[in-house]
């Protein structure tokens, strides 16, 4: 691709991650990809397909099923002069490399006081409404979140899922990839280009000025489409994508709320000690005066997450986000 | 120890084979070291067998038409499990996988109840300590530690138990195989650890997961004895997981046994395994298959009448019926089970939030 | 002990646990103390010291060097009858038995709908303060917090350890027992029964009329100093223990930010997505309309935990709390 | 494979030993298959065993003085540290743990910065690529699959780096020896996998780590030869780990190698060793002591002259002052240190906190 000239493609969000893999690993022979089932099968969600055919399986392999030793042979390779990318097939299945993450991903840069850092980036593909069974439906965010030293993203939409991943690969730093697996279908034209709001970035997907929405990864369609059923009630709301937890848009989201004085979060994980929580107390502390309302909260029930005929009850939906709003004391006013 | 003692730890260089493929009785590779089954023994696994083998067809079409939303079966592995839950007594745990329904309804739950899971409902259809059959796992390896602790209960109670803990050939690579194998032989549990090697975790083939000579040769490394069998022989599990499940409960500790067997079928019906594997590959294990082996030998024996056969099929029929109908019948899901398990008393936090979901389903009537 | 008669003892916490161990031991043959160096050496801060002794190696014992192993061998004894309690050594050294905790210890009873659960304890001695090197002085409370399924409770005081502590043996449902280590040398006389208040109850330790100081584990001495010292600035800080996380307190907690209208969480662990994020989240909802100020917080910074000679930097201290106390915009009253 | 390629994969029925405790050449017990070390690498060895040993002393003396927080002492332990980094090329490197102070030493790295971290300051007192040492690991075993990453990053860019990693006998219980053991014999990637065998994990005494008849006897199960080595014989574990990594050079993949050895000393000085085991047992051990019994090897032969023996005092003697020079430095912590290697760049939220831990201190200083 010439200079300047960039290619926009109509893609689902789990083929522009394929693309920004692929060029990724283009663009530097030291990116590479490996995990369970990433190479011949493609990965059980096709992000990785085609990857070991065209770079060969050198660059993009399997390995035995061990989620510790793939992300401890990561940090090895990372030490070493790679840009490793790994994939855990689902979010529970990253647990197992739990102590890997947060003792040396999270910590090598620092324990090291800057010598060793980690380019490397860790895909977990997490969340719910796509009807699986236990343990392949969690959100895990919080634990990276509340951990020092590891980036934590999350796209929203194919474009960002490119931009973002792209980003994270060239990060110096060990990055966690929340990919939200119900979205892996969701399509849009997508600009293959690096360039674009980067890790550290939320964006305002929608203005409006009743009311700010906060939401990230497989709640941002969500929060659109509330807004979309408040503006026909006459209600304007606003909607801010995270995409970035760590580091936080501290401004962005600040400005948002403080321009509407109510917002409510929406988020899919389990509610308590969550990245939801971390939200409202930081924006509670900033924007204290300009807040007509406690900011609301819409997460997951803090229960295991429910088998697939009882996942619609723990999902965030659109009518339990517009309830949220409904709440914020607009008598008050 | 003597080198002697070590070396017994090894398994055979082959796996033991009681019957070949075409049926007949097999000398050497170590099977003279074992007894063939009794007839009875064999004609039993011969109908359960037949039963298995209907459980994956039925569980497949009830994928097929929607019923069940996702089911790794077990076609082709129907002898390891089998065979593993016909060797344990009364009393004995079995610790199944997600792809051991065969084994877990061998050991007297229900079917649908197994099933119940896989259907999108709550996992454990069955109550565990009716039948002493551990919920399903599904994160690999992690129940074997948990195989472990059953059996040092009993062990310190100074109850017989033994514990059968499946796994497959990918779960030997995580890091909880090999903690439970090293706790397992520290405490002298009785364990047996069977893995059933069917070539492939998900895409991935064996040489990707272990470069050794075998699975079982992992058993010397925690002083605990390996062995290899032909999973597709019933004869030859039944004989070397007695022998092993018989050596557990004497309180000769743990023991590791390695089934060669194949999956004839995806991963699930979810997988694409012509992304990673030929038709010829698949093809060339029809022979070997578990059930028609040991048709072969009964028939051959003169063991196997029509009244056998029609027994069996009849079983079958009547099993894949009761499936049928426990599937077909409609799960009403009720919200308030997603708040009543999470502990033995609700949290106050969790009687708020029940109460949400309540009022939310309240108005949701009023609305209409 | 003959029942109404209490001992009494003036004990060190680590004593008080002791004890805790020793008497549900005697009470009941099913419980056992498993772990590393919890036999013949008693545990590397003493804790079971003299159960091996007494009870025999079948009651009280060490295992291999593995986590996920212990924890895993915990969940199948109490599937089977036992009433295990296990150490993990060091906090961060709770990390590899992290898929077990959250896959199956907390989530058995669920996916069981009941039928299996695990009354079953993890011991992890956490924070800082004593001076420890690398992955010593962790606080991990927020993961198993945020983990639906699971207790998560921590002493102050060597009473609460004992009462704490019996309290999560006889608990049906898996607890993980926080045992704040810079704390295990304090002594106070210890009320050797089981009654006080239990599992998911916090307590006023100080009365005040000025503001609340929301403390758990080792930060609640420093609140209570901060208090002193405000004191006789002439300024009455109230001090709640939480003592239980989850469940988590609400009435005693809302009660008492209530009537003061000025509140400071005061933790060690890194902030973010964190425990205080909890607290200042939730009390912020119910009690906002009460509050004269958004809810102060004083944690330990975004960071690995720093060496020795750096870690007065990180933990909470008195100044910090007293200029947080100073933030709660007084001026505006 | 045959049953014999995988029958060398076992180790002896005993450790291999080249030179016995009272100095005289073994043969037999496998040693055979391994030549004695060069005289002049033996008389280096020797003059290193020295300057080990003293390390140990020092940093015990450091201790005691209250310069040193803590330290884990390898007294007993020096010839295989020293042995495992000799054996060593340019450009190969080290995975060592908190007890391998000694190792990191000798490849290179200033004694006074590996103890900077246990003298209370950061972590990584000095810079891994310098020395290709990678920073000492505390958590058990998780080093391992970082060795693993390194020799396969090395291997793919066809450098012919080989890389030692070590672990204790406690170690090997962790899950992470097991899948980093794997993937190395998976990948073929050139890892020497060095387990010292002290016979204690802090308390715990080796026959609560493992039921196997050695840790060696975990070689097999991943397809990797294992091999024991006397850990007080410096002449042997220079043969075996010699042998080890050109082996892994050469491209045969992964190698074990256990070393039986004893911590002479408590786990650290914070432990009372009285409580878990007897004073007889340590005394036994005196008579094997790996420097002694080079001593008396190389003065049997003639070897070490009272010259070679003076200028390792003064080796010894000029490394301790070193020590204690660097160590009675005092550290100026430095607060803004906490948040410059969190991140490449810091975030937003850490220059928040930083600039709150600037006011404090400018506060402080202006309250002064
Ligand atoms: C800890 C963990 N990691 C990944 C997965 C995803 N996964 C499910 S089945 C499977 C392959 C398992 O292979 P194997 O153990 O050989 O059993 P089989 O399916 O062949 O019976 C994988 C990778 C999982 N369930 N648990
Ligand atoms: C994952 C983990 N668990 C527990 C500890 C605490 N711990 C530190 S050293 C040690 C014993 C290690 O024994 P071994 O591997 O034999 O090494 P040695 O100390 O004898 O050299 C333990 C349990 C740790 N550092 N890491
Ligand atoms: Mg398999
Ligand atoms: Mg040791």
């Amino acid at each position: 691709m010439s200079a300047g000239q960039i290619d926009h493609e109509k893609l689902t969000m789990a083929q522009a991650l394929n693309r920004a893999l692929h060029d990724a690993m283009v663009a530097d022979d030291s990116v590479l990809m490996f995990g369970e089932d990433v190479g011949a099968l493609g990965g059980v969600f096709r992000v990785t397909d085609g990857l070991t055919a065209q770079f060969g399986d050198t660059r993009c392999f399997d390995t035995p099923l061990a989620e510790s030793g793939i992300v401890g042979m990561a940090v090895g390779m990372a030490m070493n002069g790679m840009r490793p990318v790994v994939e855990m097939q689902f979010d529970a299945f990253g647990y197992p490399a739990f102590e890997q993450i947060v003792s040396h991903v999270a910590k090598m840069r620092n324990r090291t006081r800057g010598r060793v850092h980690l380019p490397m980036v860790i895909r977990v593909p997490f969340g719910g409404g796509i009807g699986g069974v236990e343990h392949h439906c969690d959100s895990s965010e919080a634990y990276y979140a509340h951990t020092p030293g590891l980036h934590v993203v999350t796209p929203a939409t194919p474009s960002d899922a490119y931009t973002l991943l792209r980003a994270a690969i060239a990060s110096d730093d060990p990055v966690v990839f929340m990919e939200p697996k119900k979205l892996y279908w969701s399509k849009e034209e997508v600009a293959l280009g690096t360039d674009g709001p980067g890790i550290g970035t939320a964006v305002v997907r929608r203005e409006g000025t009743d009311a700010t929405l906060i939401a990230y990864g497989p709640t941002v369609p969500v929060a659109l489409e509330a807004a979309d059923v408040a503006a026909q009630e006459g209600r304007s709301l606003q909607v801010v994508d995270l995409r970035s937890i760590v580091p936080f848009d501290d401004e962005t989201v600040c400005a948002a709320v403080r321009s509407t004085g109510r917002a409510v979060v929406v988020a899919e994980s389990a509610g308590f000690a969550s990245v939801a929580s971390e939200i409202v107390a930081r924006v509670t502390q900033r924007c204290f005066h300009s807040l007509a309302a406690p900011i609301g909260r819409v997460t997951g029930f803090d229960i295991p997450f429910p088998p697939p005929k009882l996942e619609h009850f723990q999902l965030p939906g659109v009518d339990r986000v517009l309830d949220a709003v409904d709440d914020l004391q607009w008598e008050d006013q | 120890m003597t080198s002697e003692d070590v070396l017994r730890l090894l398994p055979t260089d082959d796996p033991i084979r009681l019957i070949d493929a075409d049926g007949s009785r097999v000398d050497g590779s170590g099977g003279d070291r074992y007894e063939l089954p009794s007839d009875a023994d064999l004609l039993h696994a011969y109908e359960r067998l037949v039963v298995a083998r209907r459980l994956n067809d039925q569980a497949n079409a009830l994928v097929r038409q929607g019923r069940l939303a996702v089911y790794p079966s077990s076609h082709g592995q129907e002898a390891c499990q089998v065979g593993a839950a016909h060797v344990l007594q009364k009393g004995d745990w079995l610790f199944p996988t997600y792809r051991d329904t065969v084994a877990a309804m061998e050991r007297g739950v229900d079917p649908v109840d197994v099933l119940t899971l896989l259907k999108g409902d709550w996992h454990s259809g069955y109550d565990p300590y009716e039948t002493q059959v551990a919920p399903a796992t599904t994160p690999l390896a992690t129940q074997l530690p948990h195989a472990v602790g059953v059996a040092h209960a009993a062990q310190l109670r100074g109850e017989s138990t033994v514990v059968m803990a499946l796994t497959g050939d990918g779960g030997t690579s995580e890091g909880d195989f090999h903690e439970a194998l090293n706790f397992a032989a520290v405490f002298k549990a009785p364990v047996v650890f069977f893995i059933q090697n069917n070539e492939y975790a998900i895409s991935v083939p064996l040489a990707r997961q272990s470069a050794a000579r075998s699975l079982a040769h992992k058993g010397i490394g925690y002083g605990v004895p390996g062995r290899r069998v032909d999973g597709n022989d019933v004869a030859a599990v039944l004989a070397v997981l007695g022998d092993a499940v018989e050596r557990a409960r004497r309180g000769e500790g743990p023991q590791l046994v390695e089934a060669h067997t194949y999956r004839m079928q995806a991963h699930t019906n979810a997988d694409d395994a012509t992304r990673y594997r030929l038709d010829t590959e698949v093809a060339s294990w029809v022979d070997r298959d578990p059930l028609t082996r040991l048709e072969k030998h009964l028939r051959g024996r003169g063991l196997l009448t029509d009244e056998t056969h029609e027994q069996a099929t009849a079983a079958a029929d009547a099993m894949a019926q009761h499936v049928r109908d426990g599937l077909n019948r409609d799960i009403e899901p009720d919200a308030r089970e997603l708040f009543a398990h999470v502990y033995a008393e609700p949290t106050p936090q969790l009687r708020e939030q029940a109460a949400q979901v309540a009022e939310e389903a309240s108005r949701e009537v009023a609305g209409r």
